[in-house]
């Protein structure tokens, strides 16, 4: 293991934060491109399966987490119940924020047809939402957090599943509109 | 399928039948949504969940995404004035704005399952969170730069090296009591068959001395005691009466 | 590596307090003759010099630090170096300190008249102030540090202000150390 990659490691493992390579670099004193290479040694050696510690790339930078194998002994160890998953009103509204941002709350509610209040508190509590200031009329944006990056395992937000995924298709569409209309026009007869 | 399954019969004032039935009729406009009270449907509904007993999470969804885009439309309709495109919205706008605003909730819809997936197979990666080591805590001996004043030091030496002022009592008004004053009148003499006044208590302050002077007139009244003075301002010799004499006296 | 050190490594990684065996063990649910074994072959993994990160063994147990050789690149990533005002604890504190070094605890709180846990622990995580062994009775014994003398501006400590300038006015140190505790005894009472 280079003396670099070790440095980079020792500073992966201080920080709270996901580290940029750039940051790595100024840190360093080293180039990028050293910074890329140790950060490639590192990733072979903290490859998944090798150690208890794995190399992962995370909101704009490397972090580094435990292996997934050992997280029933850590919550036994650190007391740390395991997080809840998310509701349905909770993921719908996460799928929002997290496509549209900024996006205000009323927008949200307007597209799940509900009030949000609830999924929009709960996911701020959770930090996985913010506030980010208001709109001219006065109602609260927000938008995703570094957090909610870390713990969907995204290095950015441009690593969201492509949203065109979820367009409906042409079909979808055709059988909605033939569902409201035929299912009146049969009782109708 | 979800909204056809929903078996939900209206008995409103206005429209009796299932719930899909009334959704096509207010699209093709044969029934005002101008007069239909959504507040009803709404309550029908409920009333339907608590016959049935349970919720079925997606006939819920889309009615609450039919029932609240109905509620927009008609809002509009309400709209008086001016804004004429939107109080002529015509029966295929409505029903292409309906189904425009439900592929978009369902967009969401299947991208929050998604999500959920994500959250699900990453949750078993833990970060550390844990303070810095001490020596990263603070500043590094070389970059220190002097900030502080030492003056500050011995500002702070000087205020411990003051002694705290004697409680000042000032504000406490002195009390002398006559009992006390019997008392030592009494121990005084016990001491001594007679004794100068300003010896015994020339050394109390004012008001002690003078209760003291009343004590005596006390004692005398007693017969326990009696005094000489010679000239005003002079000393005064107080003497203890003994109890012989009374009794001889009386 | 054994699954079980890869666990150990997660542990040790995860928690911020050092880990007794014994927990390791409980956390595991393996015998504490096989974390014995798993922590021995992180011992050879994680030795000074291999990788970033080294094992440690303190006296509660097992705990990772980062490689002393990234200090420097890991000052200018984290190191957020702050000097904020001294508070009249710290700074009467640090006083007693730096004019009757070294002084034990108790001592100091005899002179201020309250206890000074907290004075003592923050001056001595902001570097001001060290442990410099143990009185014969076994109280910590304090002096003032190196960067002390520097963020005062001192070039050494019979640069301090002569406390004949602060009225009343002692003429030695046992003269001055006799003072302070008669005052601080009277403050006390």
């Amino acid at each position: 293991m280079s003396d670099l990659s070790r440095t980079v490691e020792a500073l992966l493992f201080l920080s709270p934060q996901a580290v940029s390579a750039k940051e790595l670099a100024e840190a360093t004193q080293a180039s990028e491109g050293q910074i890329e290479e140790a950060i490639e040694l590192l990733r072979e050696d903290l490859a998944e399966g090798k150690r208890g510690v794995v190399l992962r790339e995370v909101s704009g930078g490397f972090s580094l987490a435990s292996d997934p194998g050992s997280e029933e002994a850590a919550r036994r160890l650190l007391a740390k119940p395991r997080t809840p998953p998310l509701t349905q009103a909770q993921a719908e509204t996460l799928a929002i924020v997290a496509y549209l941002q900024p996006v205000t709350r009323p927008e949200i509610a307007r597209i799940r047809g509900v009030s949000s209040e609830s999924g929009v508190t709960s996911l701020a509590e959770r930090g996985l939402i913010e506030e980010s200031g208001r709109s001219q009329f006065g109602a609260a944006i927000f938008k995703t957090t570094e957090l909610f990056e870390r713990l969907f395992g995204l290095s950015g937000l441009d690593q969201l599943p492509d949203p065109s995924r979820f367009d409906p298709s042409p079909e979808d569409e055709r059988e909605l509109r033939e569902r409201l209309l035929k299912a009146g026009e049969q009782r109708a007869e | 399928m979800a909204i056809a399954d929903l078996d939900l019969d209206l008995d409103l004032e206005l429209f009796a039948g299932p719930f899909d039935l009334l959704m096509a009729v207010v699209l093709r406009e044969e029934v005002s949504l101008l007069d239909l009270q959504l507040g009803e449907v709404v309550v029908a509904y409920v009333e339907h969940l608590e016959r049935e007993g349970e919720l079925e999470l997606e006939v819920a969804t889309e009615f609450l995404v039919l029932i609240a885009a109905l509620l927009e439309l008609k809002s509009r309709l309400m709209l008086p004035g001016p804004e004429e495109e939107l109080d002529e919205l015509k029966p295929e706008e409505a029903v292409e704005e309906l189904i425009a605003r439900m592929l978009e909730y369902r967009r969401y819809r299947d991208a929050a399952v998604e999500l959920s997936a994500r959250f699900e197979s990453e949750r078993g990666y833990l970060y550390r969170s844990a303070p810095l080591p001490a020596e990263l805590r603070r500043v590094a001996v070389e970059a220190a730069s002097a900030v502080y004043d030492p003056d500050a030091l011995g500002t702070a030496l000087g205020d411990l090296l003051t002694e705290p002022p004697d409680v000042d009592l000032s504000h406490i008004r002195p009390t002398v009591s006559l009992e006390r004053r019997l008392r030592a009148l009494r121990d005084a003499l016990l001491r001594r068959k007679d004794f100068d006044f300003d010896d015994e208590f020339g050394g109390e302050d004012r008001l002690t001395q003078a209760v003291t002077v009343f004590a005596m007139l006390e004692l005398y009244r007693k017969g326990e005691v009696t005094w000489e003075q010679s000239e005003c301002f002079g000393p005064i010799r107080v003497k203890k009466v003994a109890p012989t004499n009374i009794g001889k006296g009386a």
